[in-house]
């Protein structure tokens, strides 16, 4: 077990590829066809596609405020690609590999970003829960959801996300401990970028590691190099084997780097040096990957240079189609707060709309 | 039928909805084995089985949480909050998440789950086990929150709250929980969310009030007729959304209206009901609407409780005043 | 006399009162090294000490709680919570302690603590950093709630918050944080809690309003003038304790009150005005006092947002029938 | 030290007297001379008694609720013995022992119980806080105090205590987070007596001890025998010296047991068994202690006995002088909301007492 192996008490974090491609632990490294990898890879692609288009248009005053993902992009992918179909996915607001790979398109997630609900409307055969902006209390939803599927009998597991910084509040510990107490089938990620907004690690918390937060819960801890998208698959797998077969939830340390701004509204020259940046660049996790898969013979620099373009153009594409959608609907603000809209408000939104009538008169 | 107090009631309503429906799980802290500080889930574990009514750790916080997770997942969670007072470290799950899912998601997820909790003071308990939390919930949109007046009502409204496709806080006054017995039937029967009730029809004023105080406000009323006032008195029952139809229609006829409530004053429920009146019926008013309520300040412990609340005589005076203005 | 926007205004006045009085520490989530998300404690650190104004891990709770027991040893802690929204993981500590430490102990503990947050929408920002949280502040005994509209109130408001002996919330709207620069004096002077302001003369309507909306609300005053009516404009400034008596005095001048605010209408800040009124002023009232508020909603996100609030076209339209009434 | 010798993950345990009152481990016994533990002795019989007469007012229905300390005088006067004058004392609601020991004077706790304010009104000169109901908030407030001190140079350790209940709540976590980001001179007790009202210590947390959840802020925690006096001292004196050296906080779990009703509105017998009592019984932190006493010839049973009834006698003295303090001043309900009272209170104020003396006439 990956977890008896890698003791974050220890200081010890599993690697599998190392920056440049190769593969450091051959006897860990997950049985996924070629095939799959570079499936997962053109996910990640994308979503450093779509990061950038999405900064792009922000710069021109097209996009509104938007959190970037680049850097941690096989966090995202290699973690959320050990679910199957009928599993639930429970983010955080900076996972956009995750929610691409479980099939919401990007149209949905830049439709949030660009300030409308419509953009947390996903399908209803996806189960995928949408951003949730109140740091680490969608993890007892995941507690939740996990427990209702156990409780139902179905071999549903959840898997839940949060960053460095949403270890430190209340609803971190309490949710994995009632994961414990409970034994939910239940994974949770720690996205550990090394930032909250402009705050560092070391600031967080005098832990050395955020997986040996699991001790507190009784649960099992690890910590994994998050570039690396092998490593990430291999402790997520072994997770969601382990919640499948009953034996309760696990913490999972992404290991990553933010290598853009929090938002689009942040400066991260304000709190960090380039130096620091500069470090972390050579670890980048698509670079690695493609490194990989170009050794083994299924890509290329010529290919990927042509995916990303395309992707960018899909990106801008799905992004004009919003645009041209305009305005929300007034009803649907008021619409949605009830089952039924009761009367106070179905009175509130007649007089709004008179008065709107009014003005166009 | 057979007789029940409050907190029985509530207790046989919880059983025979988990009978009824097996998406119903019931949980909180001692809520299992003990069957709660109060007993209103006594024996809900030996009959349904601990997957169903459970204990949990000591965080209100993650008892919602995991509440709406659980809705999202098609259960039907009923979750006690132990005291009124303990329902804080769960205000955030309240107002962000639990009022919200269904506007945020654009009907995609909801939440039909309830949050049971003890309401109100008089039971001369600690500090923190008396409060009235009308305002900080009624305030947030898309929530529902109702508080029964007796057993009877409180089986009629327990049962919509959990049939409701949208989440409802069910305040449970704990000053009646054990205070007189109903006839409560054994069989299924609903009342109306959103509905008020007139319990007493008269001319000289209106009276809201719900909860434990609707019996001090009947006792005032008792009084005052024999003095030759005629109250009516409306048992709001619902405190979101406020039924207005049934308050502005009295408050037409009487011409005067007085509201009635445990909970502190300023910012509190009833400032809301008098501007509701004033923007409903002002041109009917025939004296200042006026509130009788708690004092604004913190509901002191035991010893000092009583000078908090008002009593049906001092209710009575509030009421004369109005009628005399 | 320096120009200064409102958020400058803010760190101006941290900054002086840091260097008059040592007992003041400023502390929050990015506050320190990055001087805050809207910069309004930008270069404290570099100036006063890691030790003075400092980033603390993520966690609301915490933070007040942090806050509490300072004051309780002898500091006067200024505390951030990044955005209103997320100040509801601190309502545990600020209804359970901050507002209660100084009646439970019979005054034997204080907290003269300030917690700074931005409030309100406006800025085209996320789902929950748009909040107005008057009523669930307001409704609790103990908290002083005060909300400046321009640069020069700010300072003198935040100096008179830091040196009140009790808990004080300093709600900074955010929207016109940089909307406008005022002369701002260097000097040391305070604006009394506690205190309305009558902004602008009239005797048509009063009309009472505050933070951001006290500039939509001139507008429309603007606007209304040149039509002949001429209202009376009343920024309350603080929100708890009110001050009822320039509230009151002027609805005795001109017989009619609107309230406009932001946040949301059903148990909402306007309610409580208006029952005041009711209370106070009733005979004098020619038109039923009306609120003109936000939506019984959650605050739409960006695309939507203008939707819910009122600027100064629609607040003019609702006064018009007020006073035509 | 002892926190590396005794290793909660590996269930180790701190023992120095055991339930026979013999030491075994002399090694680590702490350097208190019999005086000083017979002063501590006093102030555990002290709460003892003053337990037993509070259940006997409470059961003639003159004492309100009440939350009992029986079997909890070890881990409460134990740990605050390792203070200084000028510490600070941050209790949850069942530490009678502690307030005992740092003068809080019984009539306080008593006067508390019996539902007035004043009983949380203490003497300026004492640094200690009052009952605190809200489970784990008042964990904070011993951080910020602890803070305070360092930042003002001063040397003063805060210690604090909670429930194993109160291990679960989200406040617990940021509380050690923050004391270990911070080096906050705090010392955390945990009081694990096994419930929290009827829910056992399993259903609390999956995790094998308490003391483990330091693991989670990266402080060093330590579990131990909390009815041995010795024990508990040893560790709070180390915790305590650490914080004062600038050395930051320190977790403790007092393991034991609440011998009796988790207060008097509780009915123990419906979720637990008379054996699991009976197992526990005879390890009594008082039977130990007195044994040991006996033992070095300081005290006897006949001492003992004398004792009690004395004490017994003070706690019924002290308790029918507060029923004769009779009815609370409503002005005082009103006062302290504020240091002034603002115009609406006033109001407020006056029609009530004017509504009360119309009544009267
Ligand atoms: C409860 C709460 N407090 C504050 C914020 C404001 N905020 C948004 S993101 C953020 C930092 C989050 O850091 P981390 O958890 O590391 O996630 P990252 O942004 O690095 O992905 C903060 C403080 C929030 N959203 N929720
Ligand atoms: C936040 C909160 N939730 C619930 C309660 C009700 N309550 C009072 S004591 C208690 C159990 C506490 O258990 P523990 O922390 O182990 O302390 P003990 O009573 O055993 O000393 C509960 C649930 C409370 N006081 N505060
Ligand atoms: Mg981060
Ligand atoms: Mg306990």
């Amino acid at each position: 077990m990956l977890t008896k192996r890698f003791d974050p008490l220890k200081g010890e974090r599993l690697q599998i590829m190392d920056p440049e491609g190769k593969i450091v632990a051959p006897d860990l490294k997950p049985d996924l066809s070629d095939e799959r990898v570079l499936e997962l890879y053109r996910v990640m692609l994308l979503t450093r596609a779509a990061d950038n288009k999405a900064l792009q248009l922000q710069r021109q005053g097209r996009m509104l405020t938007y959190a970037p993902n680049t850097g941690q992009e096989a966090a995202q992918v290699g973690s959320a690609a050990a679910l199957q179909e009928t599993d639930w996915l429970v983010p955080a607001f900076r996972e956009l590999g995750a929610w691409l790979l479980r099939r919401v398109s990007l149209d949905k997630i830049y439709l949030y970003w660009y300030g409308n609900e419509w953009g947390s409307h996903y399908p209803e055969n996806v189960r995928v829960l949408p951003i949730s902006i109140p740091i680490g209390s969608q993890l007892n939803h995941a507690v939740g959801i996990a427990l209702a599927s156990k409780l139902k009998g179905e071999g549903d597991v959840t898997m839940t996300y949060v960053g460095d910084g949403g270890t430190s509040i209340g609803d971190f510990s309490e949710a994995l401990n009632f994961a414990g107490v409970f034994s939910a089938p239940v994974v949770f990620v720690v996205q550990n970028n090394q930032y909250a907004i402009s705050v560092k690690r070391s600031i967080q918390t005098k832990a050395a590691t955020l997986a040996q937060k699991a001790v507190a819960a009784g649960i099992p801890g690890i910590q994994v190099d998050g570039n690396d998208l092998f490593a990430v698959y291999a402790a997520a797998s072994e997770a969601v084997g382990r919640a499948r077969a009953g034996e309760g939830p696990t913490l999972i340390e992404a290991y990553t780097y933010r290598l853009g701004a929090h938002t689009t509204s942040d400066d991260p020259t304000k709190y960090r040096e380039d130096e620091e940046v500069a470090v972390w660049l050579p670890k980048d996790p698509m670079k690695r990957l493609k490194q990989y898969l170009i050794t083994q013979g299924v890509w290329s620099e010529e290919q990927d240079k042509a995916q990303t373009a395309e992707y960018e153009a899909y990106a801008l594409d799905v992004f004009r189609k919003i645009e041209e959608t305009g305005e929300p609907n007034v009803e649907d603000l008021f619409k949605y707060t009830y089952a039924d809209m009761p009367e106070h408000l179905v009175e509130q939104y007649n007089e709004y709309v008179q008065y709107l009538e009014g003005k166009v008169k | 039928m057979a007789l029940m107090n409050l907190v029985t009631a509530v207790n046989h309503t919880l059983d025979h909805e988990m009978a009824r429906d097996e998406r119903v799980v019931v949980f909180g802290e001692d809520v299992g084995v003990e069957g709660g500080v109060f007993r209103a889930t006594v024996g809900l574990q030996k009959k349904h089985g601990p997957e169903r009514c459970f204990d949990t750790p000591l965080a209100e916080g993650a008892i919602v949480g995991m509440a709406v997770g659980m809705a999202i997942n098609g259960l039907r969670p009923v979750a006690e909050i132990q005291f009124s007072g303990f329902m804080y470290p769960a205000y955030n799950q309240i107002v962000s998440h639990v009022a919200r899912m269904r506007n945020r998601t654009r009907g995609r997820l909801t939440l039909p789950l309830v949050i049971r909790m003890p309401h109100g003071g008089g039971i001369k308990a600690l500090e923190h086990h008396s409060e009235s939390l009308e305002t900080i919930l009624g305030h947030i949109p898309g929530l529902k929150i109702v508080v029964p007046s007796t057993p009877y009502d409180a089986k009629g409204l327990l049962l919509s709250a959990i049939r409701d496709p949208d989440p409802v806080f069910f305040l449970e006054p704990s000053k009646i929980y054990r205070a007189f017995r109903q006839e409560v039937p054994e069989e299924d029967y609903t009342i109306p969310i959103g509905k008020a009730k007139v319990v007493r029809e008269g001319d000289a004023v209106t009276v809201a009030t719900w909860g434990a105080y609707v019996h001090e406000v009947t006792k005032a009323g008792e009084q005052l007729a024999q003095e030759g006032i005629e109250i009516e008195i409306i048992d709001l029952r619902t405190i979101s959304p406020l039924d207005r139809e049934t308050i502005i229609n009295s408050v037409k006829k009487t011409g005067r209206f007085v509201v009635v409530h445990e909970a502190m004053k300023t910012y509190g429920p009833g400032a809301e009901l008098i501007a509701l009146v004033n923007e409903k019926a002002f041109l009917y008013l025939e004296a200042p609407p006026t509130r009788l309520t708690g004092f604004d300040i913190t509901i002191p412990i035991p010893r000092g409780e009583h000078h908090y609340f008002l009593d049906a005589e001092r209710i009575a005076a509030g009421i004369r005043k109005v009628v005399n203005f």
